[in-house]
């Protein structure tokens, strides 16, 4: 059996609508430009990257709750792109999201109840009774007090919105669930209660993830696999434990090494970057990295590097790994 | 901008278009006609008929929309029905005084409105604020030929401050300076009944919108760099707050034409607002869809003028 | 007396010049007499225009251009001897090219001004309008100062056709009368009135000032200021004395009457308010029926209640102080007694409700209550009160009057007007009035000027009624005349197709430093050459 | 399942309306309060006008001469007077708030049903759909309301329900505009976007997640044109194209009051009126403001 | 060195729905002369309330500071009039905030905001002012300076906004920097450039920094001394490097046990329970009595001071003698807790 997900050549550019009336030139933020990646049943893919580079696009391209331009999305063996929208509506009961934004996901409008319950009317034909049985079991899944049943979304406090967003996802018992950021609203405290119970829910219903984040020490403790993206394109790809001892890509090294540690027996050399993102409206040429690169070369401005293997399980798209360019050896 | 600017033009073409269809549609369900004003024993019913015809009133009515716009795109807006007047020259000469009168309006609900809202939000849950809010309640409450005729009770015949009603002291031969005041004397009352509700519209708003901007974080940054209150809030805050009121702008132009309806009506001012009403009642389409070509296409270029306001003001937005 | 007269000689003279402001409550559409002329428009155009004739106190014809005419023995020709010296404003001398061109004018094939009824009577007229005839033949300018027309049968109202203003020919020689409407002397016009124009502000004013050569003697005030607006701004406008003279609402009567300044003067206006009823409609066809109304109503109470001093009740559809006025009519006192027995003779019966019904039907109609007349929208309220009173239930509906129109005069679907049927509508209140001859009932009552032939819109026919109505328009014998009216008069009363039901005068409100102030039905400013101010 | 704690909180908080965040709040505003306790004062005498009003206010009272009693100053047997008819004014006060409630009711039904619907439509699907709803609101919008008013008015015979449509017909376009914009708030928040993930189906998208989450900005302006359509009836009224006689609506009643003659010596014709709709406006103004706040999620407490 | 800024036993109370929120209740300590001090502690433990108050810029209503002293060189400026309170914001002390996206105003360009700090404070005139403007955006590490300091924030990114608002607290060499926050909507590479900027200006110009944050790492990277704030009071306090090496409240420990760490390889987190209750649900005993692992009776009725332990402060009665007496008498509040 093939991976749970696996996604190939997946694009997204929107276009921006300005006012260049007469010169009919399109623009397009190229949000996710090309990008590949599977993840196995069970497992825990991280998602990580700055600001604005196509974390959370991807995501919902992948679940088609935003068309991606161009790719395939294969779910359990099922494309997701090649699906009529009714048909994709059915197989919405496999794939689930967790948003980032407790206050803003869910609809404070309805009760908890409700919330939770609502994929299930959806998705399956289970009788009211069924219904409010198995919510309160999936609330007490995610710790939450079934006597809360009846409360409003504004009447819990952050972490438990998640909670309920978790539950809510968890209804229909998918097989994928995306994570964008679940935890990066929440205080330290709250956070490791959720990354716990994130991993508990994994193990309980043997759930795969697609966790989005930006923080590289949550990426650490949750994922199986990380993959790391600057200005829409996956520059490293590869499992936790080799990621994080030998980063291969220079990005994913500053990444790294910009975390402040409270560790205070450990002072690491930081590479700081220089400059900003640039825009993904018109991203450099060559690798996309090489403004900001530390390693940059004259082959960076032209030749864009592909995503290459460069250990088991590890790819990454740097031309300092291409041989007869870069150094080999630094491995 | 430049494409910004023609693009919105282009943009109001269509509905410059749709808003001939609509007037005309309206126009056509509407019983009655000219003509019907004029019933006279002595005018036969054939002669009656032949009238009609001469003005093409028995043609279809895409007939009549089509050869009326053509007209209109010749810049031709035709000849009242029953009086044959150039319809274009009428709304010309009704144009300065309806100008007069809205604007003035215009600006004493900018320039009355604003301060205001600043002071309200300034003194937010103080007696002042409170006052001014029902104030201004009261402001968008009273029924606004009730008002004026109330002012000119008062004002003009109690008080004998200010003329009655028209735009100019009939008879006088002022120049510069008097004819200035004279105008003034006469345009105060109707813009101040015109302008009331609008006042009272942009000094909530401005409350609001500055209330907003208060509680900003840049409102606190400037407050840590040590600036004086005025500072803080007639440069940081006010700019930002005007922002929004910018829209109140566009707005108020088709609400102060639709009150200067009622207003002109009520002091007797020479403008389009009681030319439409007495083009309503005696059915002079062309006058009436003339007219409404006209404040169309001033509402469409104050909304123009609100858009290109709101570049300027905010330059977080360049189009 | 010689104290009296040396006295009047003294003001006139001694008070020669000044300017004066009167306001009206809309503004003139144009100034050609031609052209569709309302009440706004005459009252500008009164002072600036004269006619061939005019009507005197008495609604006689009496000459103004004219310095006299003859009328030949088979009544159908008259020669008009105009007066000499007579000049435009212009300077140029009027003759009798101008009077021929002028009812030419209104015969032509374009023209569409609602005046060709004036010269219809006259030989050719017809022909020249279908473009049959190169002029009229009936018009004939027998030299520079007589005029001559004939009519193809005795006319009774073709004098009082010919009272309306004269337009100068040089002005409009060569321009189509179809497109007088156009053209621009309507907004600077000239005449040979007692006042010059010289300024119209749109919206505002109108300014005449005095035409010293003036043929019956120069004007005493030297300026003549035209207002036009609402009738409270006006009246304010009165107040803070901007304005000398103007209309009052009747219910406004009582605020200028406290000042000092102000003179209430009433203009008599000819005219009657009346209910009428479509007699195709359900109940209105039997005059048991409409005389039951009739009786219902007290019209004493309307006149004291809503018009006070300004009204008079009124029994006949001829206005009271002209001289087809009837002054021995049947009248419908008000009885509420004999109304309901009225009724029960029409075969209705009260039912549960207290409602009468016949048939099966209540007697509920809709009762078209046209807007734009205060006194006339809340007599319709006190009569709809009067009628339930007796069991009848009138269902008021606010029109304006444009949409009445639609409904009186009904267009079928291709737009062409057709007869009225039941259901275009029941019950009226409007006003009517005598312009200028009594002739005008006849497209109101004659059987054939049912629409969509003329304006019998209630379905009137009576076949003495008819002959009367025509032997009256060729009777240029004004006594035997009368009586064929007065005979219209009684049929119409006992009839009862219409009810009138009061006359309505306008009360003007006048500054005291006014003089010579004397509305009466031919206009407010009829006589403007005698107004001065102190 | 490891250690779950959750801090207990005391109370369970109580449901219903007025142990609602939003009640309590409102409450809090003084003016709302007595806004909305007079406004409902006004309904009861709308409701129980038949109880309250001591006479027709149909009916035109006559004098012992049997003349008609017009005009009469406020008196014990007329509190407010009469008017130019020798009608009850107080009967034809406590009538007219029927009258003119219902028509503002009505009326901002109207034009919020349209407008509720149009903005939904426009802003949800978006595309050609909206470009196509907010052009004609686009085109409504520039003409004067007045203008428009008078306009239909003239097609519409006068009529107490006419009144409604007209009034309906011409204040729609506010209520588009602003559910437009608001479902094109909500439509991009996460909730949506959830509902959409797990596969619910557009319509009940917008009647479970977006209509609910705009309720409170459409409760707060129609309110507020509540307060305008009563002006507009009143302003038609002026212009005789309102409510017609011999009903009484405040409007016409103050339209009775436009003359120099009234306001100068016969002031109970028009202060009770004029304080009617003053009042009425007034109060819903700031039941509307209070809503507003009452309402809006940006001042609920955590 | 001497203390450049001295709190003592402050209180900032915020008044709404009739409640009394005690944001900061009793909050003392003091930052030398070019020392940084860091206030950690997690969302709504008072770290803004207690930097506003230091400006008085608390809203009021509802907000009032109601006790406690603020000395800043020697003078309590509690007592301060408006207008020296204005002579010293911006001036001598300066504050940069959270957000540097909001924290701009829109409509001015961003030298304009620099240029009348310095006209204001410095006298200068425009164009003095515009040149030394100049000068702190290249201090501060923008590119072509004299270029964007004619742009509007809206042009900037996030980290050089930021640097703005830096060079903006920096213009007139204040002697206190209070930094709210100031990475923590920034991604970890620019979070990393701005710390990096505001330790080497900190040594350059000799400033001592409030630097506030709920993350202990940037408070383990640049700062001298920790203070640990949980619901409006300090809880712990101490150097730096002795807090990391061994710290002593049950909450800090827990925040470091709930942080996933880099370095080390846990298989579950050890999270505190439960989360921070309001500020006004808790009447008496100790604050975090109600997360505490280690709660007892004595915690819950009454509150612990803030007592000298080793080389460090601790509020909490473990560490007391009395706790020792009590021993043994563990409470089981706790247990209570779990669902
Ligand atoms: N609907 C949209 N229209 C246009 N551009 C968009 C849209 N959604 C996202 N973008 C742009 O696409 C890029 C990627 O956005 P995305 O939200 O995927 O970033 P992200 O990695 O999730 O960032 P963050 O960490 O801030 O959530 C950004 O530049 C964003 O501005
Ligand atoms: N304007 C206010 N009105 C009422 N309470 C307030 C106000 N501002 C702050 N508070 C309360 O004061 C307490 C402390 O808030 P503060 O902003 O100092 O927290 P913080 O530690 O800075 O949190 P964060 O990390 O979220 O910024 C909070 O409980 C908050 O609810
Ligand atoms: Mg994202
Ligand atoms: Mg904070």
């Amino acid at each position: 059996m093939g991976p749970l997900l696996q996604v190939e050549g997946l694009k997204k550019w929107f276009s921006i609508n300005d006012s260049k009336l007469f010169r009919g030139e399109k623009h397009f933020v190229k949000a996710v430009d090309f990008i590949d990646f599977s993840i196995e049943k069970g497992e825990t893919l991280s998602l990580v990257g700055e600001s604005g580079c196509g974390k959370s696009t991807t995501g919902r391209a992948v679940l088609r709750l935003i068309e991606g331009t161009e790719g395939k999305v294969v779910l359990d063996g099922v494309n997701l792109y090649s699906l009529k929208s009714n048909e994709l509506k059915k197989l919405r009961k496999d794939m689930q999201i967790v948003f980032q934004d407790p206050y803003a996901s869910l609809n404070p409008r309805l009760k908890v109840r409700q919330i939770i319950e609502e994929p299930m009317t959806i998705h399956t034909n289970l009788t009211k009774k069924e219904r409010t049985e198995k919510v309160k079991q999936i609330m007490t899944d995610v710790g939450l007090n079934i006597m809360y049943l009846d409360r409003y979304p504004h009447q819990f406090s952050g972490g438990q919105r998640q909670r309920i967003g978790i539950a809510r996802a968890l209804a229909v018992e998918p097989k994928l669930i995306i994570m964008d950021e679940p935890v990066s609203a929440l205080d330290v405290s709250v956070q490791a209660q959720v990354l716990n119970l994130i991993q508990d829910l994994q193990e309980k219903y043997g759930l795969t993830y697609l966790f989005i984040t930006h923080n590289l020490s949550v990426v650490k403790h949750i994922s199986d696999r990380v993959a790391v993206m600057y200005l829409g394109k996956i520059v490293e790809i590869g499992n936790k434990a080799s990621f994080f001892e030998t980063p291969l890509h220079p990005y994913s090294q500053a990444l790294i090494s910009a975390i402040p540690e409270t560790n205070r027996t450990l002072k690491r050399e930081r590479i700081l970057l220089k400059g900003d993102i640039p825009s993904p409206v018109d991203p450099p040429e060559g690798c996309r990295f090489n403004t900001r690169c530390p390693f940059v070369m004259d082959i960076c401005k032209i030749l864009e590097p592909p995503l290459t293997l460069l250990k088991e399980d590890h790819y990454a798209a740097c031309h300092l790994y291409t041989e007869g360019i870069g150094d080999i050896g630094k491995l | 901008m430049k494409n910004f600017f023609i693009k919105r033009v282009l943009q109001s073409i269509p509905i410059l278009f749709g808003i001939t269809i609509m007037t005309f549609f309206i126009m056509q369900l509407a019983p009655g006609n000219p003509m019907e004003t004029m019933i006279n024993p002595k005018i036969s019913p054939e002669e009656m008929r032949r009238m009609r015809d001469s003005l093409g009133l028995n043609d279809p009515i895409y007939v009549q929309y089509i050869t009326w716009m053509k007209e209109i795109l010749q810049g031709n807006l035709g000849y009242t029905v029953k009086t044959g007047q150039p319809v274009g020259q009428l709304i010309l000469e009704r144009l300065p005084a309806t100008f007069l009168l809205t604007g003035s309006a215009f600006v004493m609900a900018f320039v009355i409105g604003i301060p205001l809202g600043v002071y309200s939000a300034t003194h937010r849950y103080k007696v002042q604020d409170y006052f001014l809010t029902v104030i201004s309640f009261v402001g968008i409450s009273i029924p606004s030929f009730f008002l004026g005729l109330g002012m000119i009770f008062i004002f003009a015949l109690k008080l004998g401050w200010l003329p009655t009603s028209g735009m100019v002291t009939i008879g006088s031969d002022f120049t510069g300076l008097t004819l200035l005041a004279d105008y003034l004397s006469h345009v105060i009352m109707p813009s101040t009944v015109l302008a009331m509700p609008t006042i009272a519209i942009v000094m909530r708003f401005t409350r609001s919108s500055m209330l907003e901007v208060l509680s900003q974080d840049y409102i606190r940054t400037a407050d840590a760099k040590g600036l004086s209150k005025n500072v803080v809030y007639l440069k940081h805050a006010l700019r930002n707050a005007l922002i929004p009121v910018i829209t109140i702008f566009g707005l108020s132009i088709p609400f102060l034409f639709g009150g200067a309806y009622i207003t002109e009506y009520i002091f007797n001012w020479p403008g389009m607002g009681s030319l439409g009403i007495q083009s309503i009642v005696a059915r002079e389409y062309p006058v009436i869809m003339a007219l409404n070509l006209f404040t169309s296409i001033l509402v469409m270029s104050g909304n123009l003028l609100a858009d290109i306001l709101y570049a300027w003001t905010d330059p977080r937005i360049r189009y | 007396d010689p104290v009296s007269k040396s006295e009047e000689g003294k003001d006139s003279e001694a008070k020669s010049g000044g300017s004066l402001t009167v306001a009206f409550n809309s503004e003139p559409g144009n100034l050609n007499p031609m052209v569709y002329a309302t009440t706004s428009d005459t009252n500008v155009t009164h002072m600036l225009y004269d006619s061939l004739v005019m009507p005197d106190e008495e609604l006689k014809m009496v000459g103004s251009l004219a310095e006299s005419w003859e009328v030949s023995e088979d009544n159908k020709t008259y020669t008009f001897k105009l007066k000499e010296g007579v000049k435009w404003h212009d300077g140029k001398p009027f003759t009798a090219d101008d009077v021929e061109f002028n009812f030419t004018a209104l015969a032509h094939p374009d023209y569409d001004g609602g005046a060709f009824w004036r010269v219809e009577s006259i030989v050719g007229a017809v022909e020249y309008q279908a473009g049959k005839a190169e002029s009229v033949s009936g018009i004939e300018v027998v030299d520079e100062t007589t005029i001559k027309f004939t009519t193809k049968d005795p006319a009774a109202p073709f004098l009082s056709g010919l009272f309306i203003g004269l337009l100068p020919k040089h002005t409009l020689d060569g321009v189509n009368p179809g497109e007088w409407a156009k053209h621009e002397s309507n907004r600077s016009p000239v005449g040979t009135g007692p006042f010059k124009f010289t300024k119209w502000e749109t919206g505002q004013y109108i300014e005449l000032e005095k035409n010293a050569d003036y043929f019956k003697g120069s004007p005493i005030l030297d300026k003549v200021i035209v207002r036009f607006g609402d009738a409270n701004t006006m009246l304010a406008s009165f107040i803070s004395k901007d304005v000398d003279i103007t209309t009052v609402p009747v219910a406004e009567t009582p605020s200028v009457s406290s000042l000092d300044y102000a003179e209430l003067v009433t203009q008599n206006q000819l005219s009657v308010y009346y209910v009428g009823f479509n007699s195709k409609a359900d109940h209105f066809g039997d005059p048991l029926v409409r005389k039951a109304l009739a009786h219902a109503i007290d019209k004493e109470n309307i006149v004291t209640s809503i018009l006070g001093e300004y009204g008079a009740v009124a029994d006949d559809v001829f206005p009271s102080s002209h001289w087809s006025h009837n002054p021995d009519l049947p009248v419908y006192e008000f009885d509420k007694d004999k109304s309901e027995s009225l009724l029960k003779e029409a075969g209705y019966e009260k039912n549960s409700k207290g409602i009468y019904e016949k048939d099966g039907k209540p007697f509920i109609f809709t009762f078209e209550v046209p807007t734009g007349t205060k006194e006339r929208e809340q007599s319709a309220v006190l009569l709809k009160q009067m009628w339930e009173q007796i069991g009848v239930t009138a269902e008021i509906r606010s029109l304006d009057f444009p949409t009445l129109v639609t409904k009186l005069l009904p267009k079928d679907d291709g737009g062409a007007q057709r007869a009225v049927t039941a259901d275009d509508y029941s019950a009226y209140i409007l006003g009517f009035g005598i312009e200028a001859d009594p002739d005008e009932y006849r497209s109101y009552f004659g059987t054939n000027y049912q629409p969509p032939n003329g304006y019998n819109f209630v379905g009137y026919s009576n076949a003495d009624v008819d002959v009367l109505l025509e032997n009256q328009a060729k009777e240029l014998d004004l006594d035997k005349r009368q009586e064929y009216i007065w005979e219209v008069g009684k049929k119409l009363a006992e009839d009862e197709i219409w009810i009138p039901l009061y006359e309505q005068n306008t009360p003007h409100v006048v500054n005291t430093r006014v003089k010579g102030f004397n509305p009466d039905f031919r206009g407010a400013t009829f006589n403007a050459k005698e107004w001065s101010v102190e | 399942m490891t250690q779950q704690v959750i801090w207990e909180q005391e109370t369970e908080p109580k449901s219903g309306f007025f142990n609602s965040d939003a009640w309590i709040r409102f409450k809090k505003n003084k003016l709302a309060l007595f806004g909305a306790i007079v406004l409902s004062l006004f309904v009861l005498t709308a409701i129980l006008a038949p109880v309250l009003a001591p006479y027709d206010p149909y009916i035109s009272q006559t004098k012992a001469d049997g003349t008609f009693n017009v005009h009469a100053s406020p008196s014990a047997e007329y509190l407010l007077g009469t008017d130019s008819l020798g009608r009850d004014l107080l009967s034809r006060i406590i009538y007219g708030s029927r009258v003119s409630l219902s028509v503002a009711f009505v009326a901002v039904m109207i034009a919020t049903v349209t407008g509720v619907i149009l903005g939904m439509i426009a802003g949800y699907y978006g595309k050609w759909v909206d470009t196509v709803i907010m052009r004609i609101t686009d085109i409504v919008i520039c003409f004067p309301v007045l203008f428009l008013a008078i306009s239909i008015a003239t097609i519409l015979k006068p009529s107490i329900f006419n009144v409604m449509i007209i009034i309906g017909l011409v204040s729609w376009t506010t209520m588009t505009r602003l559910v437009r914009g608001e479902v094109l708030r909500v439509r991009e928040t996460e909730y949506i976007e959830a509902a959409k993930a797990m596969g619910q189906s557009n319509i009940l998208i917008i009647v479970r997640h977006v209509l609910p989450n705009i309720m409170a900005p459409i409760v707060v302006q129609a309110t507020l044109q509540t307060a305008e359509a009563i002006l507009t009836e009143s302003a038609l009224s002026f212009l005789g194209v309102g409510v017609q006689q011999p009903v009484p609506s405040w409007g016409n009643m103050l339209n009775e009051a436009t003359s120099i003659m009234v306001l100068q010596f016969k002031p109970w014709v028009w202060i009770p009126a004029g304080f009617a709709i003053l009042i009425t406006i007034l109060c819903i103004n700031f039941v509307g403001d209070g809503l507003r706040d009452a309402l809006d999620p940006k001042t609920k407490n955590d | 060195m001497e203390n450049i800024l001295e709190v003592r036993n402050l209180k900032t109370y915020f008044y709404t729905d009739g409640k009394e929120i005690p944001a900061v209740d009793g909050v003392s300590f003091e930052i030398r002369q070019g020392e940084t001090l860091g206030i950690v502690g997690e969302s709504g433990s008072g770290k803004s309330i207690t930097a506003l108050s230091l400006l008085k810029l608390i809203p009021q209503p509802p907000g009032k500071i109601i006790d406690g002293e603020i000395i800043f060189k020697g003078e309590n400026i509690l007592d301060y009039n408006d207008k020296q309170m204005r002579k010293l914001r911006g001036n001598q002390i300066s504050m940069i905030f959270q957000e540097p996206m909001t924290s701009l105003n829109p409509v001015f360009t961003v030298g304009n905001q620099i240029v009348e700090v310095l006209v204001l404070h410095r006298n200068l005139s425009n164009k003095q002012a515009r040149k030394k403007a100049i000068e702190m955006l290249e201090l501060v590490g923008i590119p072509l300076a004299s270029k964007r300091i004619d742009e509007y924030p809206h042009q900037l990114s996030g980290g050089m906004r930021q640097r703005v608002m830096i060079a903006m607290s920096l213009a007139c060499d204040p002697a206190l920097l209070i930094a709210d926050e100031p990475t923590t909507a920034l991604d970890v590479t620019t979070q990393a450039q701005i710390l990096d900027l505001m330790n080497n200006l900190k040594t350059k110009f000799n400033m001592s920094t409030l630097l506030i944050t709920h993350d202990l790492g940037v408070v383990s990277e640049s700062a001298d001394r920790v203070a640990v704030m949980y619901l409006g009071r300090i809880v712990e306090y101490a150097d730096v490097d002795a807090f990391f090496e061994n710290p002593l409240h049950p909450y800090s420990i827990g925040l470091l046990n709930s942080i996933p760490s880099m370095f080390k390889d846990v298989n579950r987190l050890d999270p505190i329970p439960g989360q921070v209750p309001h500020p006004t649900e808790l009447k008496k005993g100790c604050r975090f009595q109600t997360r505490c692992p280690h709660a007892m009776k004595i915690c819950v009725e009454e509150e612990p001071d803030l007592i000298p332990v080793e080389n460090k402060s601790v509020r909490c009665w473990m560490y007391t003698n009395r706790y020792k007496e009590l021993e043994g008498e563990e409470w089981d509040h706790y247990s209570k807790l779990k669902v």
